[in-house]
């Protein structure tokens, strides 16, 4: 397969130029002197890819990320499952943010079949949507702390995202994978002591964020480590599709909650943490921010959050005798026998979430049967895969884990 | 000034064997490096809101998991890849191993009673045959056939130039103050005037950030970074190769923090010699171990609050600010010396 | 072909259609602490560590010897009740993960689990018309052999802390959430 | 429909400024490529479908426009029509226009889907035209280094999103016996 070379070609080539230029390392072309290192799929710093790394002395000359290690193939099992079978196998890749990828999918299969949820499922769907996300931006600190060598960020990271997972297994009934969200509402109601546990939990991680701050944020170690590392540059986050908190970092204030509300986050008034430098320290702060935020967010929902039935009525209608009385009694929604058989009208929809590391996109073609005729499923991490190729070049050695851990990349939501 | 010499054959010969297979030779650093790797996780655990090691003997919190650690690395199997430079390979972890030991045999550890190999300017002696450790340490990185070896190697030799010099300039410093270069006698005058801490303290700090770099300790645990260099120059190793090669670390640490103590904390200081010789001994030991191991436990402390630093910014941070303290404590010494 | 957008390349129209729509007060300003004050920080950092030498906070729970009692309604283990069945073999259809197999009990088709594959998701428990599936909090199993886990019929109608091998576990605690301490775990009565 | 109002529905109602003069706009630049430019029910997504000669000449102006980043490149299968529906979703991260989503369709050959790479307008798209490729077979000419992302190296077969490529399903229902 002779790939013509032509402009497009010496496009890149010099943007991977001027990145050299950038960081004066005066190192040029690929001497004799390189190392190319492997830093494979079972290596403490990489996760599961290998980062093809070709070292000049300590300086990375070329990077490539050689990922595919856990492809789940998502998009072809789902076109051969039922539209609800794919709800557990969509939120499997992202382990840990699972519920804003759930209420992607969902929000897609909604719109092909023109049903709406109700305003109490959107605010459960919200309050479990933030819970995830802070759990997802801790596991994020704890890898990044992990691989400065710091095992206390990670411990510390891990026990405090412990707190979030007790609050969703009282919410959902499971730790990490709830399959919470179906299509037309949610499956459980808020239990009678959800919303004062909610609020321990979050005075609770409140006062740890103080300590985090002395321990991590302000080290002084952790800051020579990171600061000025990675510095991705608005414009060159702009012309490589970044997404998540990563752009948020480098002064680009984009995310899907505020530029295209769904569920409940128009309701919410919060704000977005933007910073300007773009190195893996903003990358970080920005992430504790977004603890803070998304806090206030659950906060206001479980204030405004409105009573009512939480499955829209046309699920509802279809629930024989039995399952009317369970939902009154136990506000657990029994699944009527049409939804395991789903037959949206032929079409198109499309749906985007922001989810921990960024936007996901949903994108379902429906040909009329139980099947999807096609799901495009793109995920944060698919989109951020570019910036090992053009961001590690130049930097150290030591600095692969620290922008590795900072990007929050994780592998499986990459590969999907 | 005669301090007492040797004592008959017979009892030298019997102090001899006690002084280093017993207290401060073999037996202490048995005893006390298991403790201190015990201490250093179970402190890990306790700021990491978890319990740290407890399975195995769980009513005494643990403490023998070092045991069974040990146990295990020495029942194992050690492979030797074949494309590896065997005698280098299998010979370096053991020579680190003599040269980290070897000093404790010249140290002074009981007032009143000379070390086995008594050499009149040993710390001279001392600081020679520590800065020999570090040189098998590349060699190990060097002998293993791995790429993160190799680089860890070059770490290990670049940050061993850039922090052996500081900590060998704040030693000689403190000598520069007491006039001598006997560790006994330097005991003695801290007696008479104040403790080497007090005297020249730019000299403690920069010999003990040195002594954090020296032996690995968190910030500068730099050549066996995991999560670059898999474990650095002993990638290859397994088994009891890798226990051993694991346990140097913390036996150069146990060495240093004994000669930091001898140095600066004066040693056996609060008791002088009193009349009878197996008190003496005893006394002494314990109350330099007592300093050794409080150091031991401060550097430990230290892994559950830095992360690491990078290769540069340590060698940087050598040549700059480390170098510029000892060379004021050579100054500050010089001015101590005048006064008193 | 350079790295920036050229601004001015973007249309005129569309430059003036971009000036209008945001409202500033919705982004947060994120200042990067001015690093200074080493000595401090690092005195700040050592001490908060040292707090938790001196007033530990465990959050994790020693395991065999305590074991975790879940909340209300958490998915655990299940098991059919062949009489309530009515052979409509929805769950079949509705599993995910394909772990229900259904066998012939005089003429009704009743499902029979692979707790290898069961993801509890609890899909056939919801969709279940007649509710025959009863569930219980029960999720400590330890299958030493893979064919334990493939359920036969009479297996699947007991309850499962009958045939499910499990470890010894020790007293059970109930997880609470603690302001101070984060988790708490309280014996249960 | 659902009766109740809610915040989705209600967008779909009120009339969007924003996008009818971002749709004049659209329209005025790209009329010489005559493209066929509808938009989904919800007011969010722009459908746009073009020749496959023409989506580079679109692509340039539309990136003039604005629409600075590509979320994500892909194929559909049609065996039937013989042809592999190219999808694009395009987006902006300019104030007003990250709200709309623009969604390029064109159409290729399904023997020989071959289309000029889009990496020089949007660098976004090198990784997802690398995984297009290695899914449908959909050759794209001047990528700089067009080789397989995913899919293991000793994978061989033919493209396999493509519908030809059969995967083992099961039909639930029937009764299979016990396992022992």
């Amino acid at each position: 397969m002779e790939v013509d070379r032509d402009s497009s070609n010496d496009f890149l080539s010099n943007l991977s130029q001027e990145l050299f230029m950038i960081r004066e390392t005066g190192v040029r072309e690929e001497g004799e002197r390189l190392i190319e290192l492997q830093i494979g799929p079972a290596h403490p710093g990489s996760g599961h890819m290998r980062i093809l790394a070709w070292v000049d002395g300590d300086i990375v000359v070329r990077c490539d990320p050689d990922i595919g290690f856990v492809h789940r193939t998502i998009e072809k099992l789902s076109e051969n499952r039922a539209y609800i079978k794919t709800i557990p196998l969509v939120e499997r890749p992202s382990l840990l943010d699972t519920t804003p990828i759930t209420i992607g999918y969902v929000n897609a299969v909604e719109k092909l079949m023109g049903i709406e949820a109700p305003p109490r499922a959107k605010y459960l769907r919200t309050i479990l949507a933030e819970i995830t996300r802070i759990a997802s931006h801790f596991y994020g600190i704890g890898i990044l702390a992990v691989f400065l060598g710091h095992s206390t960020g990670f411990m510390w990271a891990f026990g405090d995202r412990e707190v979030m997972i007790e609050l969703a297994t009282m919410l959902t009934g499971a730790r990490i994978t709830y399959a919470y969200v179906i299509p037309g509402g949610v499956r459980r109601d808020m239990p009678q002591n959800f919303p004062d546990q909610v609020e321990k939990g979050l005075r609770y991680i409140e006062r740890r964020l103080k300590d985090w701050e002395k321990l991590f944020l302000n080290n002084p170690v952790v800051e020579r480590r990171l600061r000025d590392i990675g510095v991705l540059k608005p414009v060159m986050a702009r012309r490589l599709g970044i997404t998540g908190p990563n752009l948020r970092a480098s002064g680009v204030d984009y995310d899907v909650r505020m530029a295209e509300p769904y569920e409940a986050y128009d309701e919410i008034d919060f704000m977005i943490p933007v910073a300007e430098e773009g190195d893996a320290y903003a990358r970080g702060l920005v992430r504790f921010k977004e603890i803070e935020q998304s806090i206030s967010i659950i906060r206001q929902a479980i204030k405004k959050i409105p009573d009512g039935d939480i499955i829209s009525p046309q699920i509802s209608r279809l629930f024989n005798p039995l399952m009317k009385k369970i939902y009154a009694e136990t506000r657990r929604v029994k699944f009527p026998s049409l939804l395991a058989t789903l037959k949206p009208p032929k079409g198109e929809a499309m749906a985007r979430v922001e989810a921990g590391r960024g936007e996901a996109l949903f994108h379902i073609i429906s040909d009329g049967s139980t099947n999807p005729y096609r799901f495009r499923f793109v995920t944060p991490s698919f989109r951020n895969v570019i910036l090992f190729k053009y961001l590690i070049p130049g930097h150290r050695v030591a600095d692969i884990p620290a922008i590795y851990g900072s990007i929050d990349y994780f592998p499986p939501e990459a590969d999907r | 000034m005669v301090y007492i010499g040797p004592l008959e054959i017979p009892g030298r010969l019997i102090y001899d064997f006690l002084h280093i297979f017993i207290l401060p030779g073999f037996g202490a650093i048995l005893v006390l490096v298991i403790l201190i790797i015990w201490a250093e996780r179970k402190i890990a655990g306790l700021v990491q809101l978890r319990y740290g090691p407890l399975h195995v003997s769980r009513r005494i919190g643990g403490a023998l998991q070092l045991v069974a650690d040990l146990i295990r690395y020495s029942l194992q199997e050690f492979i030797v890849p074949e494309n590896v430079d065997k005698i280098a390979y299998l010979m370096a972890p053991a020579l680190a191993l003599l040269f980290a030991v070897i000093p404790i045999a010249f140290m002074p550890t009981a007032p009143g009673i000379a070390p086995p190999i008594y050499v009149e300017p040993n710390l001279l002696l001392i600081l020679a045959v520590i800065s020999l450790a570090p040189i098998f340490v590349i060699v190990t990185g060097v002998a293993s056939d791995n790429k993160f070896a190799f680089i860890g190697s070059l770490r290990e030799a670049f940050l061993m130039i850039s922090y052996e010099i500081p900590f060998i300039i704040s030693i000689l410093s403190t000598a520069l103050i007491y006039g001598t270069l006997d560790l006994y006698k330097i005991v003695e005058a801290q007696s008479k005037t104040f403790l080497g801490v007090l005297l020249n303290p730019f000299a403690a700090l920069v010999a003990y950030i040195a002594i954090l770099r020296i032996t690995g300790r968190f910030p500068f645990e730099i050549s066996e970074a995991e999560s670059e260099l898999v474990m650095g120059p002993y990638t290859e190793y397994s088994g009891l190769m890798y226990g051993v090669a694991m346990g140097i670390g913390y036996i150069k640490l146990y060495v240093y923090t004994l000669l930091f103590s001898i140095v600066f904390l004066g040693g056996w200081l609060p008791i002088s010699s009193t009349g009878n010789i197996v008190f003496d001994y005893i006394l002494g030991n314990i109350i330099l171990l007592i300093k050794a191991s409080i150091l031991m436990l401060i550097a430990v402390f230290l892994r559950s609050v830095y992360p690491r630093y990078r290769i540069d910014q340590a060698v940087r941070l050598g040549w700059s600010l480390i170098l510029i303290l000892s060379g004021a404590a050579v100054a500050w010494s010089l001015i101590i010396h005048l006064i008193i | 072909m350079s790295l920036r957008i050229v601004e001015e390349e973007m249309d005129p129209e569309i430059k003036e259609l971009i000036e209008k729509g945001f409202d500033k007060t919705k982004v947060l300003k994120v200042s990067l602490p001015k690093p200074g004050a080493v000595v401090q920080r690092n005195v700040d950092a050592l001490l908060t560590g040292f707090k938790y030498v001196v007033k530990p906070m465990r959050l994790t729970i020693d395991y065999p010897y305590k074991a975790v009692e879940y909340p209300e309604g958490y998915r655990g283990m299940f098991r059919v009740d062949d009489n309530k069945c009515v052979g409509c073999t929805l769950c079949d259809v509705v599993c995910p993960a394909d772990a229900i197999r259904l066998v012939l009990k005089d003429k009704k088709k009743v499902p029979v689990i692979n707790w290898g594959r069961c993801i509890f998701c609890y899909f056939c428990v919801d969709i279940c018309p007649v509710e025959a599936f009863e569930t219980t909090k029960y999720h400590d199993a330890v299958f030493t052999r893979f064919e334990d886990m493939l359920t036969t019929l009479e297996e699947f109608t007991k309850r499962p802390e009958d045939y499910v091998p499990m470890r010894k576990i020790g007293k059970r605690y109930k997880v609470v959430i603690d302001e101070y301490r984060g988790l708490r775990y309280e014996p249960v009565g | 429909m659902s009766s109740q109002t809610s915040p989705q529905s209600t967008q779909m109602k009120k009339e969007d400024p924003d996008l009818k003069r971002f749709l004049e706009i659209l329209n005025e630049r790209t009329k010489d490529l005559n493209p066929k430019i509808s938009i989904d029910k919800y007011g969010r997504a722009i459908y746009i479908e073009i020749s496959n000669e023409k989506l580079h000449e679109l692509a340039e102006r539309l990136s003039k426009l604005g629409i600075d980043h590509v979320k994500s490149v892909t194929g559909v299968d049609y065996p039937s029509e013989n042809k592999i529906e190219l999808l694009i979703h395009a987006g902006s991260y300019l104030r007003t226009l990250r709200k709309y989503t623009i969604i390029i369709k064109s159409f290729l050959d399904r023997s020989s889907p071959k289309t000029r790479s889009l990496t020089d307008v949007w660098p976004s798209a090198e990784f997802q035209e690398r995984e297009a490729w290695e899914m449908f077979g959909i050759y794209f000419e001047g990528h700089p280094d067009l080789r397989r992302l995913l899919l293991p190296e000793d994978f061989e077969g033919t493209w396999p999103m493509r519908k030809d490529f059969m995967i083992k399903t099961r039909r639930p229902g029937e009764v299979e016996g016990p396992w022992k």
